[in-house]
């Protein structure tokens, strides 16, 4: 180990290689231009776009956004060009930056998975992953999310591996109540891997008008108050499928956020809240993990990635000390 | 859940608000701390990297963070009063909920991060235009604060009024420096300890009536709560008077990246974004 | 509405009639014991107590809890002094009291739950509601909480029902994917009402000690950053079973988030976490939303119990304005 | 998962530390605020209404949290440095993590809650007793601080040693108000820019040493990093020492409500809690 030494931030998620592992997250980057002024966006190693869909989507009412104790909520109800606008006015941007190019996609209905998976094929050599979300109500299925039972995430993932080339990591909803079964599901359907994870279902409520905060009445929470129920997502699907690649994401807003992660077993992570308050919070993310290797002596951040030890048996009991 | 929408281009205006350069994120202290009365607090902050602000369109806002840990989690945004020299600018805040009051409670010294300069804010007052009619309600007042003096700056103080409405006398700030720099104020009070009792829409509809009766070419400059802008807005669209709004949305980021500053608006798409799109807007324009 | 007026705060859960909605969460109030030095304990709705198991049970090794954003992790393991041992020693401090006295309980089996239910019913004379903890890992099941799937749910509130004329309120866990159908399962296996909610599953990394801050790696997360999820189950339960009395908990600290709970569909609220950083907490809890009702001209503040209205619809749009 | 328990009966104890009056939850402001070498603050709070803490036992703690928000959530642990007169309590801080941050940050004036007294001691030092070697490592300090002063003031200043370490000499505090009152200091800094060069089981095991070639009964009292207080228990069991060792827990609560402070124990019970049958526990009892 040696502390003086530059450590090594390279990771690579399913074969592809990454100079470091700090994303940014779909829905908080936008498809990247607003955060142009801030800073040299070529920095990051990657960029998850606003989730695409076949159709532009005009989003929900207004107010969209509430915030709540060290989180927030938001329905801004999935608003996006569409997916011909995005190949036309948005992806060129995005391909001059030279970072790695993740776009989120999604459909109303499993043909619109579909469609839309087709239609970004078009964009292949610009575009490095499909972010699958699959945290969309499955209007067939009696609005359950399709990402909520193995058997449709499937069976989705399937058809939309289908399509493309492209490899597709499926990003899952922390409302399942067994994660590892869906990732496992999406694994054996042909993902390349999976993005853990996604907002929590939840609302507020305005005691003076006697109505939700949100126009929609639920919203996704994220932000450091998830962080907790993220890192246990990515520790059991990791412990469970050690081989499936994991993207990490959850209110992360430092460096030590971020080796979190990585120490619970995903290979790169994504920041999305924090880009709001902090613009550049990407950079700073990774400062501060460059010199957390230093401190803590990781000479190859991509050693550390799934090394959680459990903890030591406390000594055996007994009633008298022996 | 599935809207037609037209493919997106950048919709045309009636009447585009004049956009600020391109924002900046930065480190500033904060450098005063004056209370006022009712719950107001004048903040100064100051920064040695930052953009040059004084030639900030009223109406534009910084999103203003304190360096603290997870909660409050976001930004709040702040109209701009001032941007009296480089390096400093200064936000009227009144303490509202969780954030706000974290602000209120910082001494000075105490690091923040600012983001701007934000948004697309009224059009200058100029010496052939339309008489106007400023209408600020409660912690509406900065940007409406900062139109009229610069219009009187610019020898157009008899071009504007301003009518400043609030709960009481102690609810109305900063009325002085106005009357000094020659603006006509008039002030308007629930509970009538200051100026006339009610509603800021009374003195405005009598401004309106007066000026039809004279021809006067009006236009409302209006920013406060939801509900005087509403209001606002009908008296507006009743006498066809052209108006510019400063609204409010719960806000994320401030510039664009999250979506979540929605407006309802009539046009080429059902929303506009409150930060990138506004905070002014033509008040025909808004869904209300 | 006479907003100078005292308002009513009696509310009536499953029937039983409630001096006001402010109790205190299992687990986060010990027996009721340590908190006597604080305050008239009497002023409490009621008090439900740490879970009881058939069986003594010492909890888990140490580290036991981590605080995370807004809210904590806790792997105390159901530590708890056992049926005979409550029967005997605690149930009479509680019973003195005169507050409504909720037994948490739960068996590390499908026979233990039953067996709990069927000696706490001899103490009936002096407990109001068997609170019923189905969040453990059921071991004859592959591990899987009890709470999470509706048919198994159903099975074991049923023979539980049956060993008892208590009422059984079923707690319910977050992290089960659809918790309308397991309210309805056991609100049909003859559940009296349920409670929502009990913690998120969740972690936390020590990055220098690359090893989990809890001992058993996982832990449930409890606190103000719950609270939006808290919320928005209740909303979901009470808007899909308006008939199923709701204890509504997650996060609560103010009269305000009483309130919210109250609005969202709970007929009574339950305070966790929030006692231990401020062991009278109940008691402001009662005054601010004693306060609040005269402040929002609320005289009887049972009719506010799942008042929340949708929001208005915006004017539809149009390309020119109307 | 399931472990066989005896049914809980109050357990015996070898060395049952003394305990605290019962605790009150009571609102205090801080004071005083000064900050100390190696990032320590000694923190002073007064109270009108609140239990009167000059009698405490050397090791009782008090419960401290900043009337502030959601976060951070809990209040945090601090030993009474001491308790000079009634309606005052006094705190050693250390800059640690969060909620250590904003404590220290707070301004004096800032009101704050507090849950005191809490927690059982160390055993009062008596003049037929054990000579007591007092191990104090960084903020493990303030409470044999305390037992030192409390020896002192009983006439019993020969009967305490200080062998207190730290990283480096700023890392030292407080210790000219002890020397001031007799107290024989050790000093032992790990660059040896004070003291002995090294950790505090150096001069410990040296002064053991050399109370067993005198055959005088010693006894020791330590507080400080968990590493620090296995290695004084390592050598106090070698070497047939009674030890008396301050605990650190996890603690959400402080007074035994949430069962989080767990201390793993031989004994009827397999665990203990820091915060009601400690922090102070028998070094044989603790099972590490
Ligand atoms: C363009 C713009 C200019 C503003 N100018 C001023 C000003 O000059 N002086 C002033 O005192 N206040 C101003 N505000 C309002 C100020 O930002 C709010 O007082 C503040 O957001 C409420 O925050 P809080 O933390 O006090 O309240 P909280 O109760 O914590 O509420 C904050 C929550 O409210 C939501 N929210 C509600 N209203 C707003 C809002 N308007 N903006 C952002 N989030 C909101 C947020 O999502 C957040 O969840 C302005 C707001 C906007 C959008
Ligand atoms: C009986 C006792 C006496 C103490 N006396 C002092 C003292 O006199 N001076 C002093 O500076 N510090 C003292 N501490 C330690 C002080 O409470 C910790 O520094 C503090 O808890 C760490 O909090 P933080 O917010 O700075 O760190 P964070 O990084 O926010 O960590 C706090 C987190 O650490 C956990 N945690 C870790 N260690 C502790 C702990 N020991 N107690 C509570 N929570 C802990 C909490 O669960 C919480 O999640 C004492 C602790 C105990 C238990
Ligand atoms: C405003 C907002 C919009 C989002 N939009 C999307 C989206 O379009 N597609 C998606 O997969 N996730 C979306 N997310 C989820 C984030 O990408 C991320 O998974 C989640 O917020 C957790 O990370 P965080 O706590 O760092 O924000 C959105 C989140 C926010 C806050
Ligand atoms: C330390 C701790 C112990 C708990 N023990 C129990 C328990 O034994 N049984 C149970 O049903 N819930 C238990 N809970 C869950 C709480 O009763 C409550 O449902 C949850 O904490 C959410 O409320 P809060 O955010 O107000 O704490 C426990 C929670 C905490 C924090
Ligand atoms: S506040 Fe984020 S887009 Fe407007
Ligand atoms: S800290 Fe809660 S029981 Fe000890």
């Amino acid at each position: 180990m040696n502390a003086a030494a530059r450590p090594d931030l390279s990771v690579s998620f399913a074969g592809m290689a990454m100079p470091h592992p700090v994303m940014v997250a779909s829905g908080c980057f936008a498809y990247g231009e607003p955060f142009a002024p801030f800073f040299d966006l070529s920095k990051l190693a990657g960029i998850a776009t606003k989730g695409i869909s076949p159709e532009p989507r005009a989003g929900n009412p207004a107010p969209r956004i509430w915030e709540t104790p060290a989180g927030m909520l938001n329905s801004i109800g999935l608003e996006n060009v569409g997916v011909e606008a995005f190949l036309r006015d948005k992806l060129p941007f995005l391909a001059d930056l030279g970072v790695r190019v993740w776009v989120n996609f999604f459909g109303e209905d499993f043909d619109g998975y579909v469609a839309c998976a087709r239609a970004l094929d078009r964009g292949r050599a610009h575009i490095d992953v499909l972010e699958m979300n699959v945290s969309c109500p499955n209007i067939e299925k009696g609005g359950i999310e399709f990402g909520m039972v193995p058997e449709v995430a499937h069976d989705l993932v399937r058809a939309c591996c289908a399509q493309t080339a492209i490899p597709i990591v499926v990003k899952l909803s922390p409302n399942a109540s067994d994660n590892v079964a869906i990732a496992d599901a999406v694994r054996a359907a042909g993902a390349a891997g999976v993005s853990l994870v996604n907002t929590i279902t939840g609302m507020a409520v305005d005691v003076r008008r006697r109505r939700p905060r949100l126009a929609t009445t639920y919203g996704g929470l994220s932000g450091p108050a998830i962080k907790p129920v993220a890192l246990r997502i990515v520790h059991q699907v990791h412990r469970a499928l050690p081989d499936l690649p994991i993207c990490g994401m959850g209110g992360i807003r430092s460096g030590e956020d971020a080796l979190e992660f990585l120490m619970a077993g995903a290979s790169c992570v994504q920041i999305g809240t924090a880009n709001f308050a902090e613009p550049t919070v990407a950079l700073r993310v990774l400062d501060e993990l460059s010199a957390l290797c230093v401190d803590l002596g990781i000479d190859r951040l991509a050693e550390v990635v799934g090394c959680l030890e459990p903890w030591p048996p406390e000594p055996p009991w007994e009633e008298t000390p022996p | 859940m599935k809207r037609a929408v037209p493919t997106p281009a950048e919709p045309t205006h009636r009447s585009r608000p004049p956009r600020c350069g391109p924002p900046a994120f930065f480190a500033a202290r904060l450098s005063a701390h004056r209370e006022l009365t009712g719950g107001y607090f004048e903040l100064s902050f100051t920064y040695d990297e930052g953009p040059d602000l004084r030639g900030v369109v009223p109406g534009a806002f910084v999103m203003v963070r304190g360096s603290w840990d997870a909660d409050p989690t976001g930004p709040r945004a702040f109209s701009i009063l001032d941007a009296p020299e480089p390096g400093r600018v200064t936000i009227l805040l009144k303490v509202y909920g969780r954030g706000t009051a974290r602000l209120a409670a910082l001494r000075p010294g105490a690091a923040v991060s600012l983001t701007a300069p934000l948004g697309r804010g009224f059009s200058a007052t100029t010496a052939g235009g339309p008489r106007r009619l400023l209408v600020a309600g409660g912690v509406g007042l900065p940007p409406l604060h900062l139109l009229a003096r610069r219009a009187a700056q610019a020898g157009l103080a008899g071009a504007v009024t301003m009518i400043y409405g609030g709960r009481d006398a102690d609810d109305l700030v900063l009325v002085e420096p106005l009357r000094a720099c020659g603006v006509e104020v008039v002030l308007a009070t629930e509970d009538g300890s200051a100026g006339v009792r009610g509603r800021v829409t009374a003195p405005l509809a009598e401004r309106l009536d007066a000026a039809a009766a004279a021809r006067t070419p009006v236009e409302i400059c209006a920013c406060g709560p939801e509900g005087m802008l509403r209001a606002v807005r009908s008296l507006a669209l009743a006498r066809r008077v052209p108006a510019q709004l400063c609204l409010e949305a719960n806000m994320a980021c401030g510039f664009g990246a999250c979506l979540g500053c929605a407006v309802p608006v009539y046009g080429p798409r059902p929303y506009r974004y409150c930060c990138t799109d506004g905070p002014v807007f033509d008040a025909r324009e808004v869904r209300w």
